[in-house]
């Protein structure tokens, strides 16, 4: 078992001397416990300390090693060798994102991304701290709290097409975000927050390919909130149409 | 960024969306096979009259005109998703255009009995 | 310093994963809902010209192509109807109290909803004509 | 050279100490611009995988008494009492904070908080959000952060140097690491907020980020790191990995046995087992939900026994929670079970968890008041890398996040008055200490033509040495010898030759920087611990088993004089509550049960 090796095909790409990106191969041993992230370190400690990636946690919560591997996005902490032993592994950085560097990629846009969608709670009576907490039913935290699980490892903007190929698209974890917050009992920030949340760049962008919700690791499901959305900016839309502005 | 007007095809795609999904698998298979191969035996001039009853041509009418709008948004999406990203904006008028036509044909078939 | 590498998102990414080609699948089934509404509008137009022209326009739909062609027709359809109650729980959620519904029962729910209709739409045509 | 960036206020880390610390000062005055500089992306933070959940008096049971009595007995009377008290008394305050800024946190069915016991605890006072509750915290601070325009976000900014001049300290030299440039960033008041230093040893439940970096900073520019020789083993972590199987596990009413399925820790002064069926189990401060440090060394004992059992990845027990059902495991310890599945490969509504002690928290940290206020004027600390003391020689589970909410705002707030009447810098001689870093880093790193060491060997030497002399139990001889081979590794370190000499994202450099403060905070740990001849916490002599309150009731500073670290001490504010004997079990001893 110790001899046991495997190959890793890892896209390079160093800004100061590659005009663009080239796979390089490296031999790994292999053991049953390992996961990429570990496969990664062995390389970068033991035979080639240039290779740059992103990791911290090693437990899939921090969600910083998000890499495409064979062609999917996964959480490297968590996809073990023996899923694909004894073939060859394929990693790169995530698609959809500029390449910073080797695996890591540009994390700018998805950092506005999440700015745009106010993930805050928004309110016009602020409670004093004196006065305790809100009350929130367990009911009325778990319309929300599946929304509130990202990670922000955005796996699920490598895999929605519609980030590819619309960057403007605000993606399915920011979307998510905004609309854990507009589930949220305690906020008041709806029509603050719906004109991002309900614009053409937001839930009106997502053509439905589900695919975010595939890959999420941590089962969020982005793409029902997304739709969700769409049915509350769709109630929303026509409460504003039928019903004069002071109303409102 | 400003509310998007989406919701009013929006909600059109939806409803033709659920209504097709539940409706259209008995339909084609009833009225595009079985019936053509005669599975379904008909007289013509009952058939005539069934197709003709009002509820039946309001129904026609409900399905040309959600499934259309239904159709077209998927379209729009569909084509643009395939690369016409520069041509979004005739490809949404032609997609919303080409129902609205398809939609008011079916009007007046409905109505001219 | 910084050089950012944008990879371009190659024309045909929708083959890349048997999810993203059967999402392409579910969405090119719009143009048999088109296809079928149209149909339907052709067939009653027809029926409005006599029974005579309605027999005609049925005799042309038993030719093998036109057959093989709404057979086609209706797996994309059923496609369409699949994926289409398959998402329902995502969109609508149902909860009772903190609990949500389990998906699989709303999914059956919709299915049994389509077996009434169809039921009832089969009956109505036999029985009428 | 580039320009100095210039701030009011500059804080290093982005965990949940930085942020609470960001967002105090600007709430505190509008008009500061803030700084806040953080190695990875905020949300990254190890904050992140803090699991069970945080400490506050909440509920009508519950008292502040209570809470301040069990933390300063779990800390084995080491804590300052004044301290302490005013953490608890702020720390209801702070977590209905952040129940106000949308943190999820779980309810009862009344819609109020819920509440959970956690070890070393008289009744149950743990806020949580299911098992994430580290997760929901930061990410709660991260994006109310995101709100305040004052905030400027250095992410991925690695700080290598404080900036002092004169008495005072005025920011920070930062390496970006996305273009390599290193930078001054400068204000009238710095706050750290860098967190732990578990990965000076091999075997740890903390992200790869936590190297002490901080604390080694603010010794470098002669600050003191006080109780450095109180490292917390937290005793249930997956073997192999070191990832944490939270204490909420036993909270919930998780059992421990040994390999003769045996309840081992009734051996150990720990109070009698009730059956996991008894409506009054789990109770609070026994067995199970005794103090971490007394349950680490019950391991201990247990593997000399040969009670233990043994895996690849060395001895282990087992952490039973088969018996509260998969329904409770999944509402309550979800991420308890994705973890095991994922990384022990078992399923704990079927199997017990294998698991061992494993280095998780450092007690001590940077010296500071409870304003967070440094002896360098202008630094502040907080959160983890902070030492304020509340923790003293063990620190009580869950009184982690809450110490980083009280202590990062008190510190943003102290550091947003100190601001309006600190004196300006001097910016040319800021700008010439951040000439001298630059040259230093390049000179040593990356223009280096030759050196025969390879980080990562240099890197596990110290930690092994560590492990060994500084362990759970430890005697001056082990001590001694760690102490030695850490200075051989700092030797070894000038010899370090790293594959990378290119400036854009250069991760390679980035842990050679951290391997720097590592060897930097293990030689002060180890000289605190051969010091301190006594027993106390999570200080364990073998050559001197007992706690010897006449002479070490008392703080331990580690200091660099002329280069050279010296242990001073500094005495332990007692006000209200005598040393007394820890009791756990039956007859754990409380004011409350004595009237
Ligand atoms: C697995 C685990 C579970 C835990 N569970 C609990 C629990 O249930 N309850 C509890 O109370 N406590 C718990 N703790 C302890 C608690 O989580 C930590 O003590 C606390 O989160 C520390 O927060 P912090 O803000 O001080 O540091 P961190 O969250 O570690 O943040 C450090 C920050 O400093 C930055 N930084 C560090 N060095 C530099 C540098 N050189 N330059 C720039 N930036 C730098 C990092 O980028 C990061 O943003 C747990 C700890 C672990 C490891
Ligand atoms: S929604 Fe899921 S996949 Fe997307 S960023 Fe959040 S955790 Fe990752
Ligand atoms: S993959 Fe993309 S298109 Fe929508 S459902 Fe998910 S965001
Ligand atoms: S390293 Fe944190 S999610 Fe993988």
């Amino acid at each position: 078992m110790a001899d046991e090796t495997i190959i890793l095909r890892v896209l390079r790409y160093r800004p100061e001397q590659d005009s663009e990106p080239t796979f390089q191969e490296y031999e790994v041993p292999y053991r049953k416990d390992w996961v990429v992230l570990d496969a990664l370190n062995w390389i970068k400690e033991y035979k080639d300390g240039t290779l740059s990636f992103r990791w911290s946690c090693r437990m899939g919560v921090c969600g910083s090693c998000g890499m495409m591997v064979n062609g999917r996005a996964r959480l490297t902490c968590n996809t073990f060798l023996r899923e694909f032993y004894p073939n060859p592994i394929t990693v790169e950085p995530l698609v959809n994102f500029d390449i910073e560097r080797d695996l890591v990629i540009c994390m700018d846009p998805f950092i506005e991304k999440l700015k745009r969608v106010k993930p805050w709670i928004i309110r016009e009576d602020v409670k004093p701290v004196e006065d305790g907490p809100y009350e929130q039913s367990p009911a009325e935290l778990y319309r929300y709290k599946q929304f509130s699980m990202c990670i922000n490892c955005m796996l699920c903007y490598a895999a929605c097409p519609v980030v590819g190929l619309h960057p403007e698209f605000i993606g399915p974890a920011a979307l998510a975000l905004g609309i854990r917050y507009l589930l949220d009992s305690r906020d008041q920030g709806w029509d603050e927050r719906m004109e991002e949340v309900a614009s053409h760049d937001g839930v009106w962008g997502c053509t439905f390919v589900g695919e975010c919700s595939e890959v999420c690791p941590k089962h969020v499901d982005p793409a029902a909130a997304i739709q969700q959305g769409k049915v509350m900016a769709t109630l929303d839309w026509f409460k504003r149409l039928l019903m004069p502005r002071g109303q409102r | 960024m400003a509310r998007s007007n989406e919701p009013a095809v929006w909600s059109l795609f939806a409803g033709g969306g659920a209504l097709t999904a539940l409706i259209l698998p008995v339909h084609a298979l009833a009225l595009t096979i079985l019936l053509p191969l005669g599975v379904i035996e008909a007289d013509s001039e009952k058939l005539v009259a069934f197709l003709g009853h009002p509820l039946f041509r309001l129904y026609m009418f409900v399905l040309a005109l959600l499934g259309l709008f239904h159709g077209a948004h998927r379209l729009r999406f569909t084509l643009i998703d395939l690369g016409l990203h520069a041509l979004a904006t005739p490809i949404t008028w032609l997609c919303y255009g080409g129902a609205t036509i398809g939609s008011l044909v079916a009007l007046w078939v409905a109505v001219s009995f | 310093m910084r050089r950012p590498y944008r990879r371009p998102m190659p024309k045909t990414w929708w083959l890349k994963h048997p999810h993203y080609t059967l999402f392409m699948l579910r969405e090119l089934s719009a143009v048999f809902v088109i296809y079928f509404a149209l149909w339907t509008v052709c067939l009653v137009q027809r029926a409005g010209q006599g029974a005579e022209a309605l027999s005609r326009f049925l005799q042309t739909m038993k030719g093998p192509g036109w057959i093989l062609w709404h057979l086609i027709g209706l797996a994309f359809v059923l496609l369409h109807t699949y994926t289409w109650f398959a998402t329902a729980p995502k969109v609508m959620p149902v909860r009772r109290g903190a609990e949500k519904v389990p998906d699989g029962v709303i999914i059956a729910a919709q299915w049994i909803v389509l077996l009434i209709v169809s039921v009832i739409f089969v009956v109505l045509l036999a029985a009428t004509t | 050279m580039a320009e100095l960036l210039k701030h009011d206020v500059v804080i290093v880390g982005g965990g949940a100490a930085g942020l609470r610390a960001a967002i105090a000062v600007a709430e505190r005055n509008p008009n500061l611009s803030v700084a806040v500089v953080s190695k990875i992306y905020p949300m990254r933070s190890h904050t992140v995988s803090a699991e069970g959940g945080a400490a506050a008096v909440i509920k009508a049971n519950d008292s502040f008494e209570h809470h301040i009595y069990d933390t300063i007995s779990g800390a084995d009377w080491l804590a300052d009492q004044d301290a302490v008290e005013l953490f608890v008394h702020e720390a209801p305050k702070e977590l209905t904070l952040l129940e106000h800024w949308g943190c999820p946190w779980s309810r009862d069915p009344d819609g109020t908080v819920a509440v959970r016991p956690f070890g070393g605890m008289k009744i149950e006072r743990t806020w949580f959000a299911a098992d994430k509750t580290g997760f929901h915290m930061l990410h709660t601070l991260y994006q109310t952060a995101l709100r305040y325009v004052e905030l400027t976000w250095y992410d991925e900014w690695f700080a290598t140097k404080l900036l002092v001049d004169g008495d005072r300290c005025y920011g920070v030299v930062a390496l970006e690491l996305r273009t390599g440039a290193i930078r001054g960033i400068t204000g009238k008041a710095v706050i750290l907020c860098t967190g732990g230093a578990g990965r000076v040893f091999p075997f740890t439940t903390n992200a790869i980020t936590k190297t002490g970096d901080g604390m080694a900073l603010a010794l470098r520019a002669g600050v003191p790191l006080k109780d450095m020789e109180f490292i917390q083993y937290h005793p249930t972590g997956l073997p192999g990995t070191g990832i944490l199987i939270t204490e909420a596990a036993r909270g919930e009413g998780g059992i421990m046995v040994n390999k003769d399925g045996y309840r081992y820790l009734q051996d150990y002064g720990l109070g009698k087992p009730l059956d996991v069926n008894d409506p009054r189990h789990p109770v609070k401060r026994t067995m199970e939900l005794g103090p971490r440090d007394k349950l680490s060394q019950a391991f201990v004992m247990e593997m000399r026994k040969g009670r233990t059992l043994k895996g690849p990845y060395g001895d282990y027990v087992l952490l039973d929670i088969r018996h509260l059902g998969e329904k409770k495991i999944n509402e309550k310890l979800p991420f308890v079970r994705e973890l095991a599945r994922n990384y022990a490969g078992i399923d704990p509504v079927y199997e017990p968890i294998p698991v061992r002690p494993v280095v998780h928290y450092v007690m001590g940290g940077v010296d500071t008041d409870v304003d967070g206020r440094t002896v360098l004027d202008g630094l502040y600390a907080a959160g983890e890398c902070a030492c304020v003391s509340i923790n003293g020689a063990n620190r009580l589970g869950s009184n982690s996040l809450t110490e980083c909410l009280v202590f990062g705002a008190r510190a943003g707030h102290h550091a947003a008055e100190y601001v309006a009447s600190a004196p300006d810098p001097n910016d040319s001689v800021l700008q010439k200490q951040v000439e001298e870093e630059a040259a230093r880093i390049r000179k040593q790193f990356l223009e280096k033509t030759e050196g025969k060491e390879r980080l990562v060997t240099v890197r596990k030497d110290m930690q092994n040495a560590m492990e060994d002399g500084v362990g759970i139990y430890r005697t001056e001889q082990s001590v001694q010898q760690a102490l030695e081979k850490v200075l051989e590794c700092r030797e070894r370190f000038k010899e370090v030759y790293l594959d990378d000499h290119t400036v854009s994202f250069n991760t390679e450099l980035i842990s050679a920087l951290e391997l720097e403060c590592m060897l930097d905070v293990a030689l002060a740990m180890c000289h605190a611990a051969l010091a301190r001849r006594e027993s106390r916490g999570a200080h364990q002599r073998e050559d001197h088993p007992n706690r010897d309150d006449e002479n070490f009731l008392k703080h331990s500073l580690v200091v660099l004089r002329d280069g050279q670290p010296k242990v001073e001490w500094k005495d332990v504010v007692i006000t209200k509550w005598p040393p007394g004997e820890r009791k756990y079990g039956a007859d754990s001893g409380l004011p409350t049960d004595q009237k």
